[in-house]
């Protein structure tokens, strides 16, 4: 989705897709601001169904954290190889990044349903549904950033791609990182520190 | 539109699609509805969002009338009390959300591009696409009257009240998710805006030479930026009760219904501020232009501005003095309160300043920015009544409290947008509105606003409740304050108000039938947009300008004489005209029209119709989105070389075209 | 300019400035000078909120009155200049002027004007902020339940003042004078707010919260309040009135409402209406010492057919001059006018007296048996109530015929 | 579609090594692990702020790292921190509403 008007060139030198990226990411925060403080409002509030501390299982979400963080690593050496116009490496840390991030989907698909079982519904107590509009939230966006990743690896096989190549594929590491940072957040907050 | 070949600017380029993107080929550029329907031009979006936020103005406008015709006597009949609380919550959602901030986009899309000196938004097709899902929002929003009943919560929507079991109807559900779409479209213009106006100013315009306009919209983007996401927040919460069994404002499952409150008010406040600040910009650009003097103190009014935008992130619980937050909290928000009287006095303060020493010009653009100075000033000073909060809790949920923000509502964000209607009308339409009728239409709404909104001052102070579908005699006390007096004129006042609005329309009427076109510059302004045709072209400027001063436009027109300090006119706005003519930059290559834009707005309120009555329509709409997207990401914002029919090899097209690719 | 010119001028300026002033800003003077004036004016709506009638409203007065005169005043400066700056500097074929940028000491001073004024009115208003919130000092307490669309009101047992059973009451609140009551606010559905101007400003009634709000009343008197938070449908018919009564006569209320049911004489109307009671209306309605037939006491359930899981308690209907959250009288006009003119001296014996057979409104009380939800709108329609779990929101329409409506009335007047 | 090799090299510059991200996320990995760690050891009075402060610090490094915000121009910065603290602190006052300031 590069759109840049055509009009004259801009007056800073400064990328408008990016600069509305990092705009757009300003935004986030206060988005996911509103959704954080809405659980921890919430979690401790639970009139049925289990309580956190019954449920959370801290070694598994550990490893999936790690899984995303290290998404990070795999977008950045993309990046990088995309602005060394490097299409083999950068397809390949691409795909890696859209793996990892699926793993860690994955990985909260089975959480949400092993809580499920555990008697933790949307609609069980405010912690369940503070809870899961939270991770949902993070989890549509990690999945948007997966299809986007897996466009991105379909088109540039085709090389159709409009405006720079290396920049589109930097758009779309910042808003993957965006979702990577929200993770760290909500680990800390939601899994680590108790009610 | 595509390219524009110079010298013969007025015929365009035909584009011949080549490329088929996902699976439709780019829309030709043509005359007729296609043009502005595929349009990404900034000016024709502006053009449409004016439009559809006139369109709904009338619409709340009538809403406000019945509401006044239920209330004129005690025990009204007109409306139902089911009724009643629809039309309230509606009248306020639409004025609010369907007319204000889509006006206030409507002139910023117009007009911050001419006045920072550039030839579009960043982001164009992305500015279509804000603009139809905003209708298409809007339109969703008002489907609810007609699919068994529209909201009925009040405008804003406090929980439970707006949970399954006490607002039964899919009028909420409409409401949320409607919302939901508009604040889309809000979100991309704001970042479209702010982008536009960091990265596409034209060379030497520094940030304090810009427009008051502009910067007043480019605050209103940010807040909008920030505020907008805490609305997506709430808005989803409550659907997600209401449409998925979560339980977040159930009281019985240990909800607070305070959170609404909160999440509603930290979006609500910031966005009252986006609803007055173009306002206060459209008159910071009046009030200099007819007192023939620059804005007094602009560096003071720009402060001012963002004061007001950041300070009015800390005041949003002075709507909840009376929901119990404890007596700190009472305080700390108090406090924050009155302190934003004080960047609004500085304004309000320079904008006398700016016409004293002047050479007053009473246009109507001028009396309607004048009737802003005054009566929004008495709508801000209720508001300082209500910061005292000890004070709010005799006032809040009154009518006086219906009075306070109709004054700064009508008395200042729509005075100020009626002021840019006549202001800028020779400009967007190469018309001028009628003088005469202008006055009328002044006066009018002027008497009828104050007959209107006036008695509510009393009405509050004698202890009528707003959002009562019935006021009862029995309350109404005698006397000089009794409140069926002060009803009927209230009543009546909102027909004076009306007439007044009508003036207006038959103004618009009469001058487009009007042959005659407007001079090139006749109010003598001073900023970029008044230095290129009426209305303007395509592609906004011959020469993208060069900006020496603030006001550039009035200092290429004047110089000062030395000695007396009075200014001496130097050059004509026509000689500018022709001399950027005569040097207008060769290959001026503008984004194409597009079919994504709108295709994928319109997947919106499939989805969340979907969401309502059955998810398989959802899908539907999803699918849809996705497509448009496919497409959209596919299609370069500008049709490449090989579409255009005039593309005549050694005109150094390619080497333009290739380089913004 | 020589003196007579200058003179000349003026006169034109003030005359001109009259002119406008008439024409435009009537409507603004108007407001502003009649609310400057109505301190002092007597009869106004009855719920004005510049009549205080008590401590913590005479309270809120005090801190208001002064800011609304600084406001009014701020108001008239800015209209003043901007109109002398208006006629002053209008195109009168005057060069364009110099083109001056501002002057930076000027604007200083005039943003520092305002920030000291609000500076003190703002240590003024925390004074009162935290005065007004005070629960420490409290004499007497009374929880006030808020539901759609009538307040109920809970007085725990409190001996000094003779309480030594709860008694639950709605419609009007009942309290002595000069006594420092607070309330302990909740809602049973959704939030509503409880406002009585004279007596302090609003709290609202959030469901899951206790809130409290200082009362106390100056004289006795009947003071108008009105359900300030908009909760649904009958928002606008969701009123109350706190009665202040001196000492004595609050202990006679008290003592009244604790006294013990008496059942109606054999073979009267009343015995029958009773009957019809039982059949009809306990299964929602408490009446405290009402017993079936059987013996057994009737022990209403409204938690199964109304939302908010209460309906009015009718133990002592007959001694409020209100019913249906104070939308209708239980006196006839006349009666009720009686009470609410009489002087403070009298009023609580007159308001003791209750409701008499010739002063009762009939009409009302009997379209309300009749069909409650059209006279009220209410959620009251059986095909509606699938959302609420088949329980109503409000009272609903009972299909009584006019000969168990003459029968109730009759027994409903037994109820002191 | 051609790339704009000015614009390569401006960003290169900025940039870092590959073998410098990878530093970066083991330093984020360490840290990940330490935070686990409070989970099975007992941090005492330590615990919340130790766990506060190493979010912090993952947070800061990710953004300005592999986010490059640290090296880039300073609007970027800007418009992401101005949210950053604008929520933090709205959200912060919104919370404290509910917990510390109730009568
Ligand atoms: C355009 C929109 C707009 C604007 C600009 C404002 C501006 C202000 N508003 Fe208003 N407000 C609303 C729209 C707006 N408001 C709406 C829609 C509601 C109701 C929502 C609802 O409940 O439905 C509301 C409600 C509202 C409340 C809640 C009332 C209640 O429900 O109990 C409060 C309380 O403090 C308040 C305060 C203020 C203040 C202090 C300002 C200040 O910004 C005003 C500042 C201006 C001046 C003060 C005048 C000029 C200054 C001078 C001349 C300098 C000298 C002045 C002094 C020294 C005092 N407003
Ligand atoms: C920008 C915002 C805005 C604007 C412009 C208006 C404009 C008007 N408002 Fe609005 N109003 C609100 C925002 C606004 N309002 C809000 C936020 C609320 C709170 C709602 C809530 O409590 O939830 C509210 C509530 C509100 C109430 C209180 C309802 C209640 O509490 O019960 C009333 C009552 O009189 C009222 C009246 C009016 C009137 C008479 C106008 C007039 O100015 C309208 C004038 C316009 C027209 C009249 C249309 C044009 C007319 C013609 C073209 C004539 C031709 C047509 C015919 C005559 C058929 N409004
Ligand atoms: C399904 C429940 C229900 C039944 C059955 C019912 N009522 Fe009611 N009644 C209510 C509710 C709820 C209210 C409060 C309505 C309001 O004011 O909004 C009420 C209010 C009243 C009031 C006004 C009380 C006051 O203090 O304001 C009277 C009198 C009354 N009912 C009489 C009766 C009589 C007599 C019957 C039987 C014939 C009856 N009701 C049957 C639910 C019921
Ligand atoms: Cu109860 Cu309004
Ligand atoms: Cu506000």
């Amino acid at each position: 989705m590069t759109d840049t008007a055509q009009g004259h060139a801009s007056s800073t030198g400064i990328s408008n897709v990016k600069l509305g990226m990092w705009a757009f990411l300003g935004s986030e925060c206060l988005l996911f601001g509103g959704l954080i403080s809405t659980y921890m409002l919430y979690r401790g509030r639970v009139t049925g169904g289990p309580r956190p501390s019954q449920i959370f299982d801290i070694p598994f979400t550990s490893v999936s954290s790690f899984v995303l963080l290290m998404s990070s690593l795999t977008m950045v050496l993309a990046v990088s190889a995309a602005h060394k116009d490097d299409d083999r490496k950068t397809n390949l840390w691409l795909t890696v990044t859209a793996l990892l991030g699926a793993t860690f989907v994955g990985g909260q698909v089975y959480e949400f349903t092993a809580f499920y079982k555990e008697g933790l519904g949307f609609s069980t107590s405010l912690f369940g549904s503070s809870f899961y509009t939270l991770t949902g939230f993070h989890g549509v966006h990690v999945t948007v950033g997966i299809i986007m990743l897996m466009s991105l690896v379909g088109i540039l096989k085709r090389s159709s791609v409009p405006g720079k190549k290396a920049e589109v594929v930097e758009m779309i590491g910042l808003y993957w990182h965006f979702v990577d940072i929200v993770w760290i957040i909500i680990f800390t907050l939601v899994y680590l520190i108790p009610v | 539109m595509a390219i524009i070949e110079r010298p013969a600017p007025t015929v365009p380029a035909i584009v011949t699609p080549t490329t088929t993107y996902g699976s439709l080929k780019r829309p030709v550029s043509a005359t007729g509805w296609r043009s502005w329907v595929f349009t990404v031009d900034h000016k024709k979006l502006g053009i449409m969002y004016g439009a559809t936020a006139m369109f709904f103005f009338i619409i709340g406008g009538v809403e406000a009338l019945l509401i006044r015709l239920q209330l004129a006597a005690p025990n009204g009949k007109v409306l139902n009390a089911d009724l009643y609380n629809q039309m309230f919550t509606m009248h306020a959602t639409t004025m609010v959300f369907l007319f204000v901030m889509p006006m206030a986009a409507g002139f910023a899309n117009y007009f911050v591009p001419l006045q920072i000196g550039a030839r579009d938004v960043a982001f164009p097709r992305l500015n279509a696409f804000g603009f139809w899902a905003l209708l298409f929002g809007g339109i969703f929003l008002n489907l609810a009257w007609f699919l068994g009943g529209a909201a009925d919560g009040g405008w804003f929507m406090y929980a439970p009240n707006s949970g399954p079991v006490f607002s039964p109807s899919n009028g909420v559900d409409f409401w949320a998710l409607g919302l939901q779409i508009a604040g889309i479209a809000s979100l991309t213009g704001a970042i479209n805006l702010i982008i536009t106006v960091l990265n596409m100013r034209a060379p030497g315009m520094s940030l304090m030479k810009m427009p008051i306009f502009t910067w007043m919209i480019t605050v209103v983007q940010f807040l909008l930026l920030f505020a907008i996401p805490v609305i997506t927040v709430a808005l989803f919460l409550l659907s997600f009760q209401r449409n998925f069994g979560a339980r977040f404002f159930d009281v019985a499952a240990g909800a607070d219904p305070l959170l609404w409150q909160h999440l509603f008010w930290i979006f609500g406040h910031p966005e009252v501020y986006v609803l007055i600040l173009p306002s206060f910009g459209i008159v910071s650009e009046v009030l200099p232009v007819f007192s023939r003097k620059p804005l007094f103190g602009y560096p003071f009014v720009v402060f001012s501005g963002a004061a007001i935008g950041f300070v009015g992130w800390g005041v949003w619980a002075h709507h909840m003095f009376a929901s119990g937050l404890g007596p700190v909290s009472v305080a700390v928000f108090s406090l924050t309160t009155m302190a934003i009287a004080v960047p609004t006095g500085v304004k309000i303060i320079n904008w006398t300043l700016t016409m004293w020493g002047g050479k007053l010009w009473f246009t109507t653009a001028m009396k309607f920015a004048i009737g802003l100075i005054v009566l929004f000033t008495v709508g801000g000073l209720s508001g300082v009544t209500h910061a005292v909060a000890p004070s709010d809790t005799q006032q809040t949920d009154t009518y006086y409290i219906v009075a306070h923000f109709h004054y700064v509502l009508f008395g200042g964000a729509v005075l100020g947008i009626f002021s840019g209607f006549y202001y800028w009308w020779p400009k967007v339409f190469g018309k001028m509105l009628n003088e005469k009728l202008g006055s009328w239409n002044f006066w009018l709404m002027v008497i009828g606003l104050n007959l209107t909104f006036g008695p509510m001052h009393i009405l509050g102070l004698q202890g009528q409740p707003r959002r009562m579908y019935q006021w009862t005699e029995a309350r109404a006390g005698e006397g000089f304050f009794n409140l069926a007096f002060w009803n009927l004129i209230a009543s009546i006042g909102s027909f004076v108000l009306a007439v007044g609005i009508l003036m207006f329309l038959i103004n618009v009427l009469i001058t487009a039938r009007n042959p005659q076109k407007a001079p090139l510059d006749p109010w003598n302004a001073r900023s970029l947009e008044w230095m290129t045709t009426n209305p303007p072209k395509e592609h906004n400027f011959d020469v993208v300008p060069t900006v020496h001063h603030l006001d550039d436009f009035f200092h290429q027109k004047y110089e000062e004489d030395p000695v007396t300090h009075t200014m001496k006119q130097v050059r004509t706005a026509e000689e500018i005209m022709a001399e950027q003519e005569r040097n207008a930059d060769k290959h001026i290559h503008m984004p194409s029209p597009s079919y994504w834009p709108i295709v994928l707005a319109f997947g919106l309120p499939v989805i969340t119709f979907g969401l309502i009555y059955s998810h398989l329509i959802s899908v539907i709409g999803g699918v849809i989105v996705l497509f448009a997207a496919y497409g959209w990401a596919l299609e370069s914002s500008t049709a490449p070389d090989s579409d255009f029919e005039t593309n005549t090899p050694g005109t150094g097209l390619d080497k333009v075209a290739s380089n913004h690719d | 300019m020589s003196r007579r010119q200058f003179d000349i001028r003026l006169s034109v300026t003030i005359a001109s400035v009259r002119i406008v002033l008439r024409r435009v800003f009537r409507p603004l003077i108007i407001v502003g000078g009649i609310s400057a004036l109505s301190a002092s004016c007597a009869t106004n709506a009855p719920q004005d909120t510049w009549q205080p009638k008590g401590p913590n409203s005479k309270l809120i007065d005090d801190l208001q009155q002064p800011v609304f005169a600084v406001a009014g005043i701020i108001g008239l400066i800015v209209a003043v200049a901007v109109i002398y700056t208006m006629l002053k500097y209008r195109d009168r074929g005057q060069p364009i002027p110099e083109q001056t940028h501002g002057k930076p000491a000027l604007e200083i001073t005039l943003t520092i004007i305002p920030a000291l004024i609000l500076a003190v009115v703002s240590v003024f208003t925390f004074g009162a902020i935290f005065k007004l919130a005070k629960t420490d000092d409290t004499e007497m307490i009374i929880n006030v339940t808020g539901q759609q669309w009538w307040w109920e009101y809970d007085y725990p047992v409190q001996n000094d003042f003779g309480i030594t059973q709860p008694i639950i009451s709605s419609g009007q609140l009942v309290m002595p004078v000069g006594t420092k009551v607070l309330l302990r606010e909740t809602s049973r559905d959704v939030i509503h707010s409880y406002w009585i101007p004279a007596l302090n400003g609003k709290r609202d009634a959030v469901p899951g919260r206790i809130q409290t709000l200082r009362l106390e009343a100056d004289e006795p008197g009947i003071y108008a309040g009105q359900c300030s938070e908009f909760c649904g449908l009958s928002h606008a018919n969701m009123r109350m009135e706190a009665v202040a009564l001196s000492k004595e006569d609050f202990a006679k209320w008290v003592a009244n409402q604790q006294a013990p049911y008496v059942a109606p004489a054999k073979d009267t109307l009343a015995k029958q209406g009773e009957e019809v009671f039982l059949n009809q209306c306990v299964r929602c309605h408490q009446v405290n010492g009402l017993t079936r037939a059987d013996g057994t006491p009737a022990i209403a359930a409204p938690d199964e057919n109304v939302w908010s899981g209460a309906a009015p308690n009718l133990s002592h209907l007959m001694s409020r001059n209100t019913f249906a959250g104070a939308m209708f009288n239980l006196l006839s006009k006349q009666c009720r006018d009686e009470v609410w003119n009489a002087s403070s001296d009298v009023v609580g014996a007159k308001y003791l007296a209750g409701v008499t057979e010739q002063c009762l409104n009939q009409k009302d009380l009997r379209a309300w048996l009749r069909n409650a939800p059209e006279v009220k709108p209410m959620y009251a329609n059986p095909a509606d109530l699938a959302v609420s779990d088949g329980k109503y929101r409000g009272m609903p329409y009972l299909a009584l015929s006019e000969d168990d409506i003459n029968k109730l009335v009759a027994y409903l007047i037994t109820l002191k | 579609m051609t790339i704009n090799t000015a614009d390569k090299t401006h960003e290169q510059q900025h940039g870092m090594s590959n073998a410098g991200y990878i530093r970066i996320a083991v330093i984020l990995a360490a840290i990940t692990g330490l935070e686990v760690s409070t989970y099975y050891v007992d941090f005492g009075v330590l615990f919340l702020p130790a766990l506060l402060i190493m979010m912090v610090i993952k947070f800061v490094m990710v953004v300005s790292y592999f986010m490059h915000l640290k090296f880039d121009n300073k609007m970027f910065s800007f418009l992401f921190y101005a949210g950053l603290v604008l929520a933090v602190g709205v959200y912060a006052a919104f919370l404290a509403t509910f917990k510390f300031f109730i009568q």
